[in-house]
């Protein structure tokens, strides 16, 4: 292979090569190296950043099994936005709840991005399974890095008697769903390519019509992936690691690996299908399932939450389903859409946990409550909080207006009029419980819980301007990224693997 | 033996994973049961290897050790979090955090 | 000949960027938001660029200037504008650009004076909020298309929900602020939808799209439902009594010109949708009515003088929607221009009146006055107004309401209306007398005259309350909306006995006090009211007929429609915690979930 | 025919092993039938004439996994000689999902067109290396990421050392939990004339303050080992 072959992984290969420049600086700073690491990861992503604006990625790599085309750069930008957010939003917990282990955060999480990075535009099942596992399992460890909170501090205290680690909690919930639906995600690929005889995404699905494995397999793999995008039924690990796990880590794990998940989806289930010659498969139906069961248990299960972060989980759970909606009508419009959904949902969401983490009590509690007065103490990420919140919600302005509207008209288009009709009055109860929480924010006095200003650090306070640039501007313009999405919506679905 | 035995036989294998990962209720255990599973579907792979004389079957089931092998590190590592932090390898010790 | 205001699209953008930029001056400049006053002078100022603009607009278009728009393609979609942003001149945006603005001024300069007790940050936070909801309005009433409409819609609904919760150390108010805004998001999934079928079927999102009758009805049907949200029509009318927890001159802004108006500005806009739905007019037509009766028979029976004025702007609105039913784009829409003058004037002066008293309720109230002459001048005036007295602009824009259903239905209509015309003019009748009249009750005794600050709005509104109804053939001309022509038949001779008589029968129940002889028509009326036998016909009505409807009704409404909200509230809840159960917290059953999940897949692909 | 017998046998074995390992009520036991498990398999990859694999088979995977297993369940146990107990509980789920699955893949399987002998010569160990060192090299560079990123994870959440984080609660808990202990001993002391509780209770003090994290990391090696 030339160089030239390699040109369209340029984006993983910088991304592995940061991956080893962290852990090797890990190793040469001091004891006291302050936030030097956080700050040189940010640096690196905002480097791949303007790489993959200016250096073209596009092409084949090797036999077809992996293809860079808008779609997947358009991806790895949001993996590496969603990352730099990321760690600008973790800079000041990290440095200073994980002062010991700050390398193999940003190194765990930079490998993660590399997954990220290479699943979007993977044409090949193995290299597929083997990005998603590659992102997936540096999640499980990251979900367990506040592991120290609740050990037992004394000889004579038995083990776990004292306050019951949440991080543990949160990393095994996930890690045993995640563990569950890699073996039935295997045992499906296993039937599919055996039957198919190759591992190319584009052959998998074979000529004629679907032998039953084939069609057994698939819906494995669609239950065994759906854990990652927290599909209901495979969603329960969601709001229990959102609230056990530090909370700028799930920030990402809310948005970027959701993303990227979503592009694995439409590999396997839009892709194959497509060069298979466009037959609809059995899955098109369990997708619109999925979907609606997403959207109805996700907003209704949101209702009753107290701790935001759990209101948070169940709310991405119900905006997956949305999400879903678009991504099964197989076009490349309903693709392109979806991208703007999950974009819009990047910076958005994000910016949410973000003011949420600001302002969790001393004692990690990140219950309404805790939001009281916060418009009076902090009118900043008050302001900010409202902005995400109603953007959640689809108010104009906000970018999440236009992702709900151009999900809704793609799924229309395609005939989902029910499931269009049902989406609108769900997300009525899903603006129920966001104003919910703008309104312990803005409508609940502070002078009772006389709770301070939250103190907050530069690297947040970055992030969160970040968000809410980035929710406001492309509310006001969204023709920047729709422009972008619709490139993406195109390539994927004209591009070929030779 | 044909491939309609072989995968049968994974099936069974597999089947009996699912069982022991219902089960069971310690974490390790929990984990040998998906190991299991993970393994029947390796026995697929290499049926369908041998059967149709192609080695991607075989290509295949490498990268799903080493795959297993990193998720079994992690989730051995996790067990030894749990005992740490609740004093019990069972599952039923965590969970605080529900609703 | 070029008209001098050929920069009219200008204008227009003046009118629209002007208070966003002073919201978002205030938003970013938190030390100026917080000293309080300078704020209120940023918002006024932007205020008064607004309503120049507005006037200049509507001078270009009743000198002969052409409508002319300005836009931009707002997204393009398979290489074709989805949406327009911009700014829309006709006769149509500019009259509601001048109504909006005047009523908006009016209101802000009010508040100068009415919230200066609050402390300096929240007096600021006050001027943004009107800012950002000036802009929104003016984003909406200037929209191109039906898509920059409902983005100026939803902030619209947005401002109001952070105006109507605005005392925020108040649970009540916090708890009406969400119940706003959530019904009308409710009604507004009718407007998503509306979108995404004319979408679907023209491309588009234009007023005058050409659809065939079945789809129209679909369109303006889903239309008319977030219109029902919105106006607060019949049934989901619950959240406008409850909506009056902001501060009052908040009320006058939302309830009376401004964001209930929008409602109705949004038949009047998408007209040509509308003419091709006939069913849809009918629904429109019967709900109306329905709205218009049933509210008025509510507003009878209140004691906080806020909330007859809620229930009587529902009223009105019916009256609106009713005409746009019948066909009437004129009548409805002229009557919303009336309206907006009159009903802003009312609750200002309420609002005046609660300065002094320091309470809502009527039975605080009573002999004012004598204490606060001009207030009450300026309440008797809207009062009028409102009831259709002739020579008032309420008579002449519910004259061509009324006209226009004549026949329609089987007269029912037109019967509930004219109902209605005698229950508006009971009410008010009788908060005029309960509150201004009498004997001074409570702390109505310490109350005094208001300042200047607030007297002037009055009296441009009122001004505006008495005279805008003889410019209706302008009106009719500048809009295109129809032919206006004064009807002297039978129609305004009834409708003006029945607003006589409603005040008549109020004068009966509650002018006790004698003190009423300084108005001339009740005191023409004093003598018959006196007489036993028509004392004891109006006692009969009065007791056994109309109070006990009222009570009835509000029964209904209390128990029955805010009932069925709070069920399916309950409903959702009962359902959230049921699905909490599931979610055990208990690590096996999320992957007995999974497996499950796994299973029911694969078995529907094998079955497939 | 001695390869029909020697398939029976394995899948008798295999099967039967499997049980052993999801029905063994010693954790330890249960680890180490999945490693006869894996081996068996390993025996079959070799009648399927997958040599390379199955030595990988033997030699990395039960190698590597039980031994982590193994490990894994010793360190989760008392160090009093206690036989690791794995109960088992809802058994009808575990038939359900087992059964359900099992009938559904036998159906598709038995409704499928499979060959029923090799239709080629096995792939030789050289493709093997040509499939892999080929068109899937991509694959397999991320999958040595995928590697480093598991073991460093794994010993970030195992390791101990992190328990010296300085944390100010922890340093406050701590302070507070020992002085709950010098109450109570001394409640004791002064309460209590028997004199057996009141010794093991003053002996607890003493050993909560050796096992008082310090700031710089180093913890008590006989900590959380009560």
């Amino acid at each position: 292979m030339t160089q030239a072959d390699f040109m369209p992984l340029l984006l993983p290969l910088l991304a592995v090569a940061a991956t080893v420049l962290v852990i090797v600086m890990d190793l040469f700073l001091p004891e006291r190296r302050g936030a030097s690491l956080g700050w040189l990861t940010a640096a690196l992503l905002g480097g791949l950043l303007v790489v993959s604006f200016y250096v073209p990625t596009t092409g084949v790599v090797g036999d077809g099994v992996f293809v860079g085309t808008a779609w997947s750069v358009f991806f790895a930008r949001l993996s590496l936005v969603a990352a730099l957010l990321a760690v600008l939003g973790a800079l000041e917990h990290v440095e200073r709840r994980f002062p010991r282990r700050q390398g193999e955060y940003y190194a765990l999480l930079l490998s993660s991005v590399v997954g990220m990075l290479i699943l979007p535009g993977a044409r090949d099942v193995l290299l597929l399974v083997v990005a998603f596992e590659l992102m997936g399992i540096p999640l499980y460890v990251l979900a367990a890095y506040a592991k120290s909170e609740g050990m037992p501090l004394l000889a004579s205290e038995e083990p776990g008697s004292g306050k019951k680690s949440p991080a543990a909690e949160a990393a095994i919930k996930l890690y045993l769903v995640g563990a569950t639906s890699t073996a039935i995600t295997l045992f499906g690929l296993a039937l599919v390519v055996g039957v198919a005889g190759t591992t190319e995404i584009t052959g998998l699905l074979g000529d004629g019509p679907l032998a039953p494995l084939t069609r057994v397999g698939m819906m494995l793999v669609l239950g065994g992936m759906s854990f990652k995008i927290g599909l209901v039924p495979f969603h329960m690990w969601v709001p229990d690691t959102y609230q056990g796990a530090p909370t700028p880590f799930v920030a990402f794990l809310s948005v970027a690996p959701k993303a990227t998940g979503i592009a694995a989806f439409v590999s396997l289930f839009v892709i194959a299908p497509a060069a298979h010659g466009g037959a609809h498969g059995p899955w098109i139906a369990m997708l619109l399932v999925l979907a609606t069961a997403s959207m109805v248990i996700g907003n209704l299960a949101a209702v009753p939450q107290s701790d935001v972060r759990r209101l948070l989980g169940f709310s991405g759970v119900a905006q997956m389903g949305y999400v879903l909606l678009a991504i099964a009508t197989g076009t490349s419009e309903g693709l392109s859409m979806a991208a703007f959904f999950l974009a819009a949902y990047v910076v958005t969401n994000m910016g949410v946990f973000f003011v949420i983490h600001a302002c969790a009590a001393e004692d990690g509690r990140h219950d309404l409550a805790s939001l009281a007065g916060l418009s009076q103490r902090a009118p900043f990420l008050g302001f900010a909080l409202l902005v995400f919140l109603l953007s959640l919600a689809g108010i104009p302005f906000a970018v999440g207006f236009w992702a709900k509207l151009y999900v809704f008209l793609a799924a229309f288009r395609a005939g989902y009029v029910w499931l269009v009709a049902l989406g609108a009055v769900l997300a009525v109860i899903g603006l129920f419980y966001y104003m919910q929480v703008a309104r312990a924010a803005f409508m609940k006095d502070d002078a009772s819980t006389g709770a301070p200003a939250p103190t907050i650090g530069v690297g947040l306070r970055a992030a969160v301007l970040l968000c809410l640039v980035g929710v406001l501007g492309l509310g006001l313009w969204p023709a920047l990224l729709f422009d972008q999405t619709a490139d993406a919506g195109t390539s994927i679905l004209e591009t070929r693997a030779p | 033996m044909t491939l309609t035995t072989c995968l049968l036989l994974a099936s069974a294998l597999f089947s009996v994973g699912v069982y022991g990962l219902l089960t069971r209720q310690q974490l390790v255990a929990v984990l040998v049961s998906v190991e299991l599973m993970a393994n029947a579907a390796n026995i697929v792979l290499v049926a369908f290897s041998h059967f149709t004389a192609s080695p991607l079957g075989q290509v295949f089931t490498l990268f799903a050790l080493a795959i297993t092998v990193a998720e079994v590190a992690v989730g051995l590592a996790l067990a030894l979090l749990l005992y740490r932090t609740h004093a019990s390898s069972r599952l039923d010790a965590a969970k605080e955090m529900n609703g | 000949m070029r008209s001098p205001l050929s920069e009219a699209p200008l204008a227009a953008l003046v009118a629209v960027l002007a208070p966003a930029l002073a919201a978002l001056l205030l938003a970013v400049l938190p030390m100026v938001r917080r000293r309080g006053a300078p704020a209120a002078w940023i918002c006024l100022a932007s205020s008064v660029a607004s309503l120049v603009s507005a006037g200049l607009l509507l001078a270009g278009q009743l000198g002969e200037a052409e409508p002319m728009a300005w836009t931009t393609s707002w997204l393009t979609l398979d290489g074709q504008g989805l949406g327009e942003l911009g700014v829309n001149v006709d006769g149509i945006s500019a009259s509601m650009l001048v109504v909006v603005t005047i009523v908006a001024l009016c209101v802000q300069v009010f508040s100068v004076s009415y919230m200066h007790d609050e402390p300096p940050d929240a007096y600021g936070r006050y001027f943004t909020y009107h800012a950002l909801f000036l802009f929104s309005m003016n984003l909406l009433v200037l929209a191109p298309d039906l898509l920059q409409l409902f983005a100026g819609w939803e902030l619209v609904g947005v401002t109001s929900y952070l105006l109507i919760g605005f005392y925020y150390r108040k649970p009540s108010a916090g708890r009406a602020a969400l119940k706003a805004f959530w019904i009308t998001k409710l009604a507004d999934m009718g407007f998503i939808l509306a979108l995404a079928v004319l979408f679907t079927s023209t491309s588009a999102f234009r007023f005058d799209a050409e659809l065939s009758t079945p789809l129209a009805n679909v369109v303006a049907g889903l239309l008319f439902f977030a219109v029902v949200g919105k106006s607060a029509q019949f049934p989901l009318h619950i959240w406008l009594p409850d909506a009056m927890e902001g501060p009052t001159p908040v009320s006058a802004l939302l309830h009376a010109a401004t964001m209930v108006a929008a409602g109705v500005f949004l038949v009047v806009r998408a007209d040509p949708i509308f003419a091709h739905a006939p069913d849809t007019r009918e629904v429109m037509l019967v709900v109306g009515s329905l709205t218009a009766l049933f509210a008025a028979g509510l507003a009878t029976v209140q004691t906080d003088i806020k909330k007859v004025l809620a229930y009587s702007t529902c009223s009105q609105l019916g009256y609106m929607v009713a005409a746009l039913g019948a066909g009437s784009t004129l009548g409805g829409y002229f009557h919303l221009t009336t309206h907006a003058f009159f009903k802003a004037l009312l609750f200002l002066s309420a609002g005046s009146v609660i300065h002094a008293v320091h309470s809502n309720e009527l039975a605080d109230m009573g002999g004012l006055r004598k204490r606060m002459p001009l207030t009450a001048t300026a309440f008797i005036v809207g009062s009028l107004a409102l009831a259709g007295i002739p020579g008032t602009a309420g008579f002449f824009s519910k004259d061509l309401v009324l006209a226009a259903l004549e026949g329609r239905m089987g007269w029912l209509p037109y019967v509930a209306l004219m109902t209605t015309a005698f229950l508006t003019a009971f009410y008010m009748g009788r908060v005029v007398l309960v509150a201004f009249f009498g004997e001074a009750r409570g702390k109505a005794d310490h109350a005094h005259e208001s300042g200047a600050l607030m007297l002037g709005p009055l009296a441009v509104l009122a001004v505006l309350s008495l005279g805008v109804g003889y410019f209706g053939a302008h009106f009719a001309e500048v809009t295109a909306t129809g032919e206006y022509h004064l009807h002297f038949g039978m129609t305004p001779a009834i409708a003006s006995g029945l607003a006589l008589g409603g005040f008549a029968l109020a004068y009966a129940v509650f002018g006790g006090g004698r003190d009423a002889s300084g108005v001339g028509v009740l005191a023409l009326l004093d003598g018959a009211a006196r007489s036993a036998l028509v004392d004891r016909t109006y006692e009969a009505l009065y007791r056994h007929g109309m109070l006990n409807a009222a009570a009835a009704i509000g029964w209904f409404d209390r128990y029955v429609m805010d009932g069925l909200v709070n069920l399916s509230g309950w409903l959702t809840l009962v359902a959230a915690r049921s699905l909490r159960r599931l979610q055990s917290g208990f690590a096996p059953d999320y992957v007995f979930a999974v497996v499950l999940g796994a299973l029911a897949l694969a078995a529907w692909g094998y079955l497939s | 025919m001695i390869t029909t017998i020697g398939f029976g046998l394995l899948a008798a074995l295999l099967v039967g092993s499997a049980l052993y390992v999801v029905r063994a009520t010693n954790l330890v036991h249960s680890v180490l039938g999945l490693g006869v498990t894996l081996s068996i398999t390993a025996l079959l990859y070799a009648l399927l004439e997958a040599n390379f694999v199955a030595g990988v088979q033997v030699l990395l995977y039960v190698g590597g996994v039980v031994t982590l297993m193994i490990f894994g369940v010793m360190v989760t146990r008392r160090h009093d000689g206690i036989v690791v107990r794995s109960d088992s509980a809802n058994e009808v789920r575990g038939l359900l999902g087992g059964g359900g699955i099992f009938v559904l893949l036998a159906l598709s399987i038995l409704e499928s067109d499979l060959p029923s002998s090799p239709v080629g010569p096995a792939p030789s160990t050289a493709s093997l290396a040509s499939e892999l060192l080929g068109p899937h090299v991509v694959a397999f560079e991320a999958l040595s990421m995928l590697l480093l990123a598991a073991i460093v994870g794994a010993i970030v959440i195992a390791r101990r050392r992190d328990f010296g984080e300085p944390r100010q609660d922890l340093v406050t808990r701590a302070r507070a939990a020992r002085e709950a202990l010098r109450v109570e001993a001394l409640r004791a002391e002064a309460e209590a004339p028997s004199p057996e509780p009141a010794a093991s209770d003053a002996a607890e003090p003493p050993r909560a303050d050796e096992a008082l994290p310090s700031t710089d990391g180093s913890v008590p090696a006989q900590e959380a080992s009560s």
